[in-house]
């Protein structure tokens, strides 16, 4: 049974990822999940400069979802590449970096800094987070400024490049083609849906940001759908995920169109989710006599 | 720290909206320190999504029991409620960071807000299990909205400690709050160890009360998702040395904090 | 207690409406709700032309939530004038018909036929259906194609106009600022968000359209962030609705901007959940001494 | 019609998988015809969402009793089979058009598929009474993958009726589907009424089986929300006169179908 998969350059041993800003910097969850089992590690989204973050409170559940409003905390990426990474070489596992900034040039330097720096094997480039005031989704919400964020990273870096992609757009196909022709090697989609709620006791916003990102399985309908499309406009690999807690989940994503999925909030709920998506997708495969992962990518697209 | 389905052995009202949970959990039992807590799946199903974060409220070593004192807030613990003895509930523990043990003969003072009792009542155990039965140095003091809102004030007393009480309506000791009450007790003296858990407006005046207390100890609440520091959402304010507001995290370097670190304004 | 609420110009006994085509016609759940209780009827998307609507399945349920490819099955304007309208006139309650149509004609030849037809409160404008091939969604993409819409119906009516937008797109804000500009006297929103489902057993989409629409308590979380972005954006009265299924449901709605809300998916659980809704409101105001609903729409916003 | 919750007078299983709920309701049980349906709330959060359709398969007027035959499929039938005996469950109903009576003397075949006994299990009931004890001209035709996965077959049988099987491994009975058997049974000649339910492709052979019979009748599944003809999701392709595509809805028109006005290719 071939489970390993290629997105753009990354080579993954297997196809299930862990989704940026849910699984911290990996060790948080090495107690409950050998990490050397996951086809990749997606750390926190990284900023040049450390950043404290939004005010509290940062989630709000919502029916069978999670808003959140975490407002890019991270130690900035000096103290990745120097504390972070060194713990993550102890594993077998490729670790890809989010990275986000305010500006182009923000990204720009990212890219470059992290540029042959060891033990990272890709670039994951947040051009969606909702949670921010500058860059994040409003580069994001364009074709035209998303492709330009990933051309300059692009120049910037020969690592592996995955544009991570906004549901709140018109078109997300649009903005799939926009990075795809300014060289993206992979596409990841979806970031969280702009989402809100009203305490109705305080008659105040819930969250500490006003509007939050809205993820889990609640959204699994629109990223399912977001994949399905993108995978009809763009030839490079998608890594799918929004709301996968099990196998059957994210069954529906490679069919869609995913050659890699990422778990993200379930592991909220469940910390040895990633592990336990890749054993129902392992019996899948061997339950219905299929030899490599890649025939089932795309496989709902057959006739229509 | 693990994940587990734990068979129920109690799931009891103690008094009205709260409720005692035991749970068959040796290792978990044996691993726990007070002032830690429980990550719960309060439904197996994706509705509520997350765990809620209880206290462990007492852990039975010997007979590998781990209790958890809850108070019916919203939709999970009224799941929590209907959960009936031999079924099994989903939870991750312990985590965070607990109070530190005081040593034998520091004077201490215990303070309690409502279910605020939940980990203090792991901790008066501890003490007492330190202390043996010389317990004079340690003061309890419980409030409530009502005397009889008081959770397992009678366990309390049982262990032997001297328990003072305050409530909002005057229905049981002192009129008032237990910050006001401790107060007047130890009449503005606090002894050593300070340890505190109950409602954000109690820790803030009790912040107040104690100005520098170095060793003041208190249970922080906030929402969490991950419970074990990956998701960056149970933040608290911390003294910080610059401008920029600086974080910590509730379920990770808590949910107890010294006192005087924490930015309660 | 004054419940009252004027949506542009349909005066609404109390703010709890049914959202289009979840009530059907409103007889068919005339057992379970005394329709006079309730402040508007909005009715099933309603064509020209009879439709049979799309082929089976047309409907799948996911976490919290429901995607459905309906398809706007309905027996065409005339029908609804000459059987169903009259059955409505028993009810002490304004009737408002939901349009849709392919083309900018068929919103035009609509709202003139309905232009003083006796016991039609208003119109609900659908720019904003994702399971049609032609018109629907294609129109509320974009805030010109949806000013166009609108206007000429606008020009073909004296009846009070609302658009209802699709929360598809980059930004609902200018969506209903086009709409405002056109002449709508009120929005309605949100729409079904685009989704889609695999069943992993036949590897196809589990829906006969291949994509739906995503409706249900999973969906509140955008629906009320749309509606405090566009209660930001311009002066019309608000439509609210997306997974309300409880009074706290529909206060967040209010205090997020909307002056009136409609219940949609809920129905199909609780058949009484509209008027289990109003119950709740009205409590709500009693126990917080507020006088007048109005004094809470769009409350959360205070300093913000 | 009417949506209440109801007290469970009894859930158990009948054969693995397979489970009987009895609920107390004498409203319903007066009201309810067979083939007809209950929209049921399995769970009372907000996953799963909707209501599932279950038929009624007995409805005890006497002591006023509705009892539900399912079979366990997923997520909702799940939590269905873990209520407990004095729990209460939200059911909406009786729902939709069931199967005309036949009168007394008419010749009879009934055919079930599977759990498609459920509604069929009623329909009999209601035979009985009509017929008394003389139920010679009735023939019912039960299958399932294997002998002892034929729900409620001894209870048919207690009924006094004939009753033929079918399995698909032979385990009892006739080796291959009811269509094929009644065929071998009826040799082709069908009585004046035929009543069946089951999966899809068993009504589709019966279809062929029958072709034009006046007075066939089946009951057919889609997937509901509403249940009550509100939300257009639960169609069936019915014969049309034109080019276009015309559909009937499973909850309202249905689920009970002139096999003949159906189109089931
Ligand atoms: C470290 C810690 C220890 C705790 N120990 C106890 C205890 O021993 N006994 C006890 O009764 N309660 C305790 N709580 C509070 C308890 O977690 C909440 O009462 C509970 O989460 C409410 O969930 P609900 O679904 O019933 O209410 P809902 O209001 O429906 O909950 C909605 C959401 O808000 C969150 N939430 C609501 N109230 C709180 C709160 N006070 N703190 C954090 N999150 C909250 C929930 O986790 C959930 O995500 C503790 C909280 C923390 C952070
Ligand atoms: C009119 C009618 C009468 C029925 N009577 C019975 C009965 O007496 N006994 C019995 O065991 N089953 C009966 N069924 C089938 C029963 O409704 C499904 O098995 C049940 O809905 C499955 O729900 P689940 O959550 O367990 O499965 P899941 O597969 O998790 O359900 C997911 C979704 O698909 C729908 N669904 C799945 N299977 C079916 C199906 N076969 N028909 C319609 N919707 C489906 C569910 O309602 C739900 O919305 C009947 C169906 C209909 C339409
Ligand atoms: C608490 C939290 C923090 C997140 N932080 C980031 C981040 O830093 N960078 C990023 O690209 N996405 C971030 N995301 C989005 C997730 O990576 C993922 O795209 C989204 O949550 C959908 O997947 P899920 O439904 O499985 O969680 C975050 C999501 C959550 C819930
Ligand atoms: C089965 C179904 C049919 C619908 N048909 C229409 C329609 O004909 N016209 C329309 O404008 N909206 C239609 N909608 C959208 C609803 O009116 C509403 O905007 C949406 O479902 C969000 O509200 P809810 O989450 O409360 O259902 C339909 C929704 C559902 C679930
Ligand atoms: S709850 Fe996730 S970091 Fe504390
Ligand atoms: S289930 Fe709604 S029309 Fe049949």
């Amino acid at each position: 049974m071939k489970l390993e998969v290629n997105i753009g350059g990354i080579i993954m041993k297997n196809p299930v990822a862990t989704a940026s800003g849910t699984f911290g910097f990996g060790l948080e969850y090495a107690g409950f999940v050998d990490l050397s089992r996951l086809g990749a590690v997606v750390v926190k989204g990284t900023t040049r400069l450390p950043r404290p973050g939004n005010p509290a409170p940062r989630i709000c559940e919502t029916p069978a979802g999670v808003l959140n409003a975490i407002g890019l905390e991270n130690p900035g990426v000096e103290a990745v590449v120097e504390k972070y990474l060194p713990c993550l070489k102890d594993y077998d596992v490729p670790v890809i970096i989010n990275i986000a900034g305010d500006t182009v040039e923000d990204y720009a330097s990212l890219a470059s800094r992290l540029d042959g720096c060891q033990g990272v094997a890709g670039l994951e480039v947040n051009i969606s987070c909702p949670n921010v005031k500058k860059g994040g989704m409003l580069f994001g919400s364009d074709p035209d400024s998303a492709a330009e964020v990933i051309r300059e990273v692009r120049a910037a870096t020969r690592l592996p490049v995955i544009a991570k992609l906004s549901p709140n757009v018109t078109s997300i196909a649009a903005v799939a083609e926009g990075v795809a022709r300014a060289g993206a090697d992979a596409v990841s989609l979806i970031n969280t849906l702009l989402g809100m709620s009203i305490d109705i006791k305080s008659r105040r916003p819930a969250l500490g940001n006003v509007m939050g990102g809205l993820s889990g399985p609640a959204v699994r309908p629109v990223a399912v759908r977001a994949v399905w499309q993108v995978y009809r406009a763009v030839g490079i690999p998608i890594m799918g995920m929004g709301g996968i807690a099990s196998a059957s989940d994210a069954l529906q994503f490679i069919m869609a169109g995913a050659s890699a999925v990422a778990v993200g909030t379930a592991n909220f709920v469940n910390p040895r989710a990633t592990v336990e998506v890749l054993e129902g997708i392992e019996s899948y495969l061997l339950e219905n006599n299929i030899r490599d992962i890649s025939q089932l990518v795309g496989a709902a697209h057959q006739g229509i | 720290m693990y994940s587990k389905k734990l068979r129920v052995v109690k799931n009891v009202e103690v008094i009205p909206g709260h409720r005692l949970m035991g749970l068959e959990a040796h290792e978990l039992a044996m691993a726990a320190a007070p002032g830690q807590f429980l990550h719960v799946r309060c439904s197996e199903t994706l509705d509520p999504l997350l765990r809620r974060p209880i206290s462990v409220c007492l852990a039975d070593r010997e007979r590998g029991t781990v209790y958890m004192l809850y108070r019916i807030a919203g939709k999970g613990t009224e799941l929590l409620a209907r959960v009936k003895k031999g079924d099994f509930v989903d939870v991750l523990g312990p985590l965070g960071r607990g109070y530190s043990l005081p040593q034998k003969g520091d004077g201490v003072a215990v303070l309690g807000g409502g279910i605020g009792i939940a980990p203090l009542y792991f901790l008066l155990e501890c003490i007492k299990g330190i202390y043996g039965p010389d317990t004079d140095g340690v003061s309890v003091f419980l409030g409530a909205a009502a005397y009889t809102a008081i959770p397992v004030l009678d366990q309390v007393r049982a262990m032997g400690f001297s328990v003072h009480t305050a409530t909002d309506d005057g229905s049981g000791g002192f009129k008032g709050n237990v910050v006001q009450l401790a107060e007047e007790v130890l009449g503005g003296r606090y002894p050593d160890r300070v340890y505190a858990c109950g409602p954000l407006p109690m820790l803030k005046s009790l912040g107040q009360a104690l100005g520098d207390h170095p060793a003041a100890e208190v249970s922080m609440e906030e929402h969490m998702a991950c419970g074990v520091g990956a998701c960056l959402s149970c933040i608290c304010r911390v003294r910080a040395k610059g401008e920029e507001p600086e974080y910590a995290h509730v379920c990770k370097d808590g949910p107890v904090f010294k006192l005087r670190d924490l930015c309660l304004a």
